[in-house]
């Protein structure tokens, strides 16, 4: 099963198991969504809980929040992260605030679907990575998958969260991963992170699709006889603190990734947080692997992207040190 | 606007009636009248202790008070609203206590938010007042969603949702009411056209020719009503409630009216309002001319209407006294409700900071 | 919309006059012909690139040539152009040439944008054509200031500006027409309702009677035009702009039209758009329609038409070759017009970049 | 002369110097803006250049962009930065981007003013401290004042400037400060910090309404025998690498203030940096004095906020390392 194919087995099973989930966007319905995430769900629960709507985010998030007070469980889908901005004073004033403002009295659970991030020749439109944003605002979770397991799993744990989540969906990789994918219903814990691979000399975080680009970074490194750990952070918000310190007292060098613009961008936080505890643990400077701080490029964008080979760099650069 | 016909009234300026009077009980109509008047004085209340320094901030609905109260008293208790900042009639007359009001102006411990928003940002889930929000018609979506919701659950449920004229103007407006003649959800608007949106006037703020006429974008009809005639604005904001409840869809009421004070206890409008306006306009005090209604119909005598207010104030009065004594939100509360469970982040944030201030700082401000 | 009058037309199914035929010279004429034959030529060879991966995205205007081009050659050179995605033939019209157009597809040193933006994101400053944007509706408010500051210049500029009929749905096109309405800006808006917005039907776009009737919301008028006649679609635009030009104001046109291909090359329409749409509507296909009557008024023959046909092809092969064989953007050129100036970081992080790239990539997809 | 009549003092002098620029925004014609920042302008200027726009923040930015584009120097007020969200879309889709996707074929240079921050009892919608959000967008500097000499200078270099300018003004300090301010026309350099407090000890960074908390500090920090180096940032994008790198490798020491959320806050992005530049000059680990990581509160807002004790406090740790 694909990433994509597993967000939909995702979709599927959790509006079978709740009927207080209600999927809702633009082409989400009889076209099962332009990435076919959707597919399948119009036909087999309607159009009142699968639901095309007006090409309007602010009204997608907006009226999802509305349902959600309601009592519904809604799964709003933004088309692509790059369009979700007229609704972000939805997302950021009222769906992350609603809980703190009424003191508990309203909450507005939700799980705003959106693909995200480069790799798909979309140019500046089309490739955002803009994590960074929804992290810096209390009130949401930020939850990041990179592989099909947990790509179900997450987004069924998600749903059923008392807290609004942020799932974003490395496109990227909706079709180049694949896994055997387990049947029915299992969540996997939002806040955990997860050693993608076991490694000594150096720890490199990622999430996304750049956890792809860094398992394949230590794949050639340990045939260079260097041993990469590799950690999925798969939660940003709140990220999993003891996973990140275990590895990196263990290691001592870390080397961050994110396709993200480099300045403000969710790593540099992450670099922040590790220097303050364990900066007698570290052997070198924590460095970052980044995208560029310019808008994503079309032509150019497999050099604007993080690659194996600047990971590498980077892996030589602190072990060097 | 000017060559609109003029909005319905049922009143007249004597608060005679001279349209037909909806069919309303003594007691529904003195709940709307103690409504208005608790309004009022809690208005009056909170600008004098603003100025005092007890209280940081108010925002009042002097002029205003029909407008909300006769919408308000047009949807069931089962019904959600979602409220304007300048609501607090509707508040009162689903319930809402008077002391809960005045521990949220104080921002105390006892104040069901924790102190966590600014004074008249109310939050009354039990009687299905929505939380207040300070941005600008984001409310409106949320109407429109819970009415889905409530649509496709069977629920007999209508939504009303209230805004300024100046909200109109936001975005949030215009996908709401979209999605609103879309989904054909049993949602009623409310524009509360009081002229102004802060020192802006209206012919600045959209050149349509009324705030009702908007309502055509999205495919469903549009009223305009004499906002400070709480009988015309409980006979249309019923009609467009019922219409609502039996499937008939969405309607956008435009309530005519005029914001008598200033915007907020922040504002000054010498600066832009003229003051033959003000004149004009309180000839048509929404109260007065209830008042006189309530007088002439015979459902309240001189006499019952002196003892209201004094309760009404004595009321308040012991809110104040309570609200002063209260302790304030502790530093935990500071952490608590962002989420459903306090993250590790929280936590130690919370922790680091009563090493700092203990469990519970003083209650600052000036009282 | 079934019971709303039929939009305005000109010409008949067979390209005869049924109205007043504007008073457009031979030239003119002929021109609005080439723009749109380019546009539908462009549109299938691209498709066809796509699909052989030499170029990875198209996005094509098949159906609605007329829609786009009659209101751009309502326009003089001097006003300025925010077009929709899919208005290539007003690119055409005022003179890009194919060339150029290729390189943006490919992605080019030679674009003039650097291969920074996805094919048909065009952006041609010196014939006032904007820069193609893929959100919707930004470009909306950006017509309505590019005018109100063409305004109070006293500049004899008025602003056109394209969007779908999706696109009405955003926040963007209130506050966009709104302030147009209260500004009284010399803009003149066109919705090309195509009656699709990729996968989802006009009726679940909004309830409204007409997209025209939206314009009530805003105090100014809205006119329905046949999309697919280029000559009615020139004499309401001709009207609108004149009537801005001279102070009376923003006008919405509504161009009924449909789209007869994908949404994009990345779409199937199969799975949603009903094969009788499609035969109905090719029965007035625009560029047919406008042919016909070419051809009957003596504009036109039939050789020469073909002539005309075989040069723009030979212009865009031109162009496929002179784009496959041109160099890729520098790496310097990433880190270009994000600032008038690279900044320091910028700098760095090229440079760096450069350890691993040098100074110019290859140029990387499918040729 | 107080911050917000420097502000306004900046306005009418770029007004008067130069008719490209226009002001527009909800309540800045007659009233004078809500603020008195934009007092007596319209007097001065007229309708036409002091703009009382509808109530819409996607409007006032988008249309903004378009006289931008148009040659105009706008000047759009938004009236709490809690509010620019409606508008958030135009801001870093269109405002930042037109640049670079139109190879610099069309631009947008703008002054996108607008008070910022806690302090004045205004609860979660008139107290953010969002800067992190356009900090990591690239195309956009970010300016923020701390000063009125500052506030009159930069905001006359920003209006001059050919690239978007965020403008957050600390709305806290809008009286609080005063200075003589040079009258006519000046320019303070984008881009450069300003030492605002000399010191060996330990180097405080902070910007906005926190550089006063950091100075009242580091006068405190004196009187027990510390010295404090107190460092404004006045500019976060391109912020000045030069002056912060040689002011750390002098004192060996950072603490970084900020009154926003701490995680993916501004200050985590200089930590980074730092600790990436200059491992080998620290004696500490930087530490961060932040808001918290929820909604701004409103009773509790000056336990929320940093205050000089809070600052002593990091500035004791790091020195006690
Ligand atoms: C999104 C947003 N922008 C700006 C403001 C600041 N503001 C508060 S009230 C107000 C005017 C509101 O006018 P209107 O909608 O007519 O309501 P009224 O106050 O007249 O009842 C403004 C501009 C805000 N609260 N939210
Ligand atoms: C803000 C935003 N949301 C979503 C999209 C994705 N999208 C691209 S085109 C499109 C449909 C547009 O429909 P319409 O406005 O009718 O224009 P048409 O394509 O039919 O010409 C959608 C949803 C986008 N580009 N921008
Ligand atoms: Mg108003
Ligand atoms: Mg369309």
């Amino acid at each position: 099963m694909t990433l994509v194919e597993a967000v939909n087995d995702g979709l599927n099973t959790a509006m079978h198991e709740d009927d207080r989930v209600v999927v809702l966007g633009e082409d989400v319905g009889v076209n099962g969504g332009v990435f076919r995430a959707t597919d399948g769900l119009y036909d087999a629960y309607g159009e009142e809980r699968v639901i095309d709507t007006p090409l309007a985010e602010a009204g997608i998030i907006g009226t999802a929040m509305g349902m959600a007070l309601y009592g519904l469980r809604p799964v709003p889908e933004i088309q692509f992260l790059d369009f979700i901005y007229p609704g972000f004073d939805q997302i950021v004033n009222e769906v992350a605030k609603i809980r703190y403002r009424s003191g508990g009295q309203y909450t507005a659970p939700m799980v705003i679907r959106t693909p995200y991030g480069g790799g798909i020749r979309g140019g500046h439109y089309h490739s955002q990575s803009s994590e960074a944003y929804f992290a810096h605002t209390p009130g949401l979770k930020i939850v990041i998958p990179s592989t099909p397991t947990d790509t179900k799993g997450l987004l069924l744990a998600s749903i059923q969260d008392e807290d609004p989540v942020m799932f974003l969906e490395p496109k990227r990789v909706y079709r180049a991963v694949k896994e055997d994918v387990e049947e029915g219903y299992y969540e996997t814990e939002i806040g955990e992170a997860r050693i993608a691979r076991e490694g000594d000399d150096v720890t490199v975080i990622a999430y996304g699709a750049m956890l792809h680009v860094a398992l394949q970074a230590a794949q050639t490194a340990e045939e260079e006889g260097v041993s990469v750990e590799v950690i999925d952070m798969r939660t940003l918000v709140p990220f999993d603190k003891d996973t990140l310190e275990a590895s990196v007292k263990k290691t001592g060098r870390a080397v961050l990734v994110q396709e993200a613009p480099r300045t403000g961008g969710f790593m540099g936080e992450i670099s922040a947080f590790l220097h303050e505890r364990l900066i007698l643990n570290l052997e070198a400077p924590i460095q970052r692997v980044t995208g560029l701080d310019t808008p994503f490029p079309y032509t150019l964008e497999e050099e604007y992207l993080p690659t194996p080979t600047r990971v590498l760099d980077a892996v030589d650069e602190v072990l060097s040190y | 606007m000017a060559t609109l016909e003029p909005p319905k009234t049922i009143m007249n300026d004597d608060g005679q009636p001279n349209g037909e009077v909806p069919d309303l009980s003594q007691d529904a109509l003195l709940d709307m009248y103690e409504a208005m008047v608790t309004t009022r004085l809690l208005n009056e209340r909170g600008m004098k202790l603003q100025r005092q320094g007890r209280i940081h901030f108010y925002v009042g609905s002097m002029g205003q008070e029909a407008s909300h109260v006769g919408f308000g008293a047009a949807l069931k208790e089962t019904d959600w609203y979602f409220p304007h900042y300048r609501d607090t009639g509707v508040a009162v007359l689903r319930g809402a206590s008077i002391e809960e009001m005045v521990h949220q102006c104080y921002g105390t411990a006892e104040d069901h938010i924790q102190g966590r928003q600014m004074p008249n940002h109310y939050s009354f889930k039990d009687i299905n007042f929505y939380s207040i929000s300070s941005p600008l018609s984001t409310q409106i979506p949320h109407a429109v969603g819970a009415a889905y919701a409530a649509q496709i659950k069977d629920d007999d449920v209508v939504t009303g949702v209230a805004f300024g004229d100046g909200s109109t103007s936001e975005g949030d407006f215009h996908v709401a009411m979209n999605f609103a003649g879309v989904w054909n959800t049993p949602t009623v608007f409310l524009c509360q056209n009081n002229q102004w949106a802060i020192s802006v006037p209206t012919e600045k703020q959209t050149a349509s020719e009324s705030f009702a006429i908007k309502a055509k974008a999205y495919g469903f009809d549009g009223v305009r009503v004499d906002g400070n005639d709480v009988l015309a604005l409980y006979q249309a904001s019923r009609e467009a409630v019922e219409k609502a409840r039996n499937g008939g869809g969405p309607t956008l009421i435009e309530a005519v009216t005029y914001r008598m004070g200033p915007h907020s206890s922040s504002d000054d409008p010498d600066r832009y309002v003229p003051q033959e306006d003000l004149e004009a306009w309180s000839n048509r005090d929404p109260i007065d001319l209830f008042q006189a209604f309530l007088h002439e119909q015979n459902h309240l005598t001189e006499s019952e209407d002196e003892a209201l207010r004094e309760r009404i104030k004595d009321e308040i009065q012991a809110g104040v006294e309570s609200a002063e004594n209260a302790e304030g939100p502790t530093i935990d509360s500071l952490v608590e409700d962002v989420y459903a469970q306090v993250p590790w982040h929280l936590r130690e944030q919370a922790d680091d900071l009563k090493r700092f201030y203990g469990e519970r700082p003083d209650m600052d401000g000036g009282h």
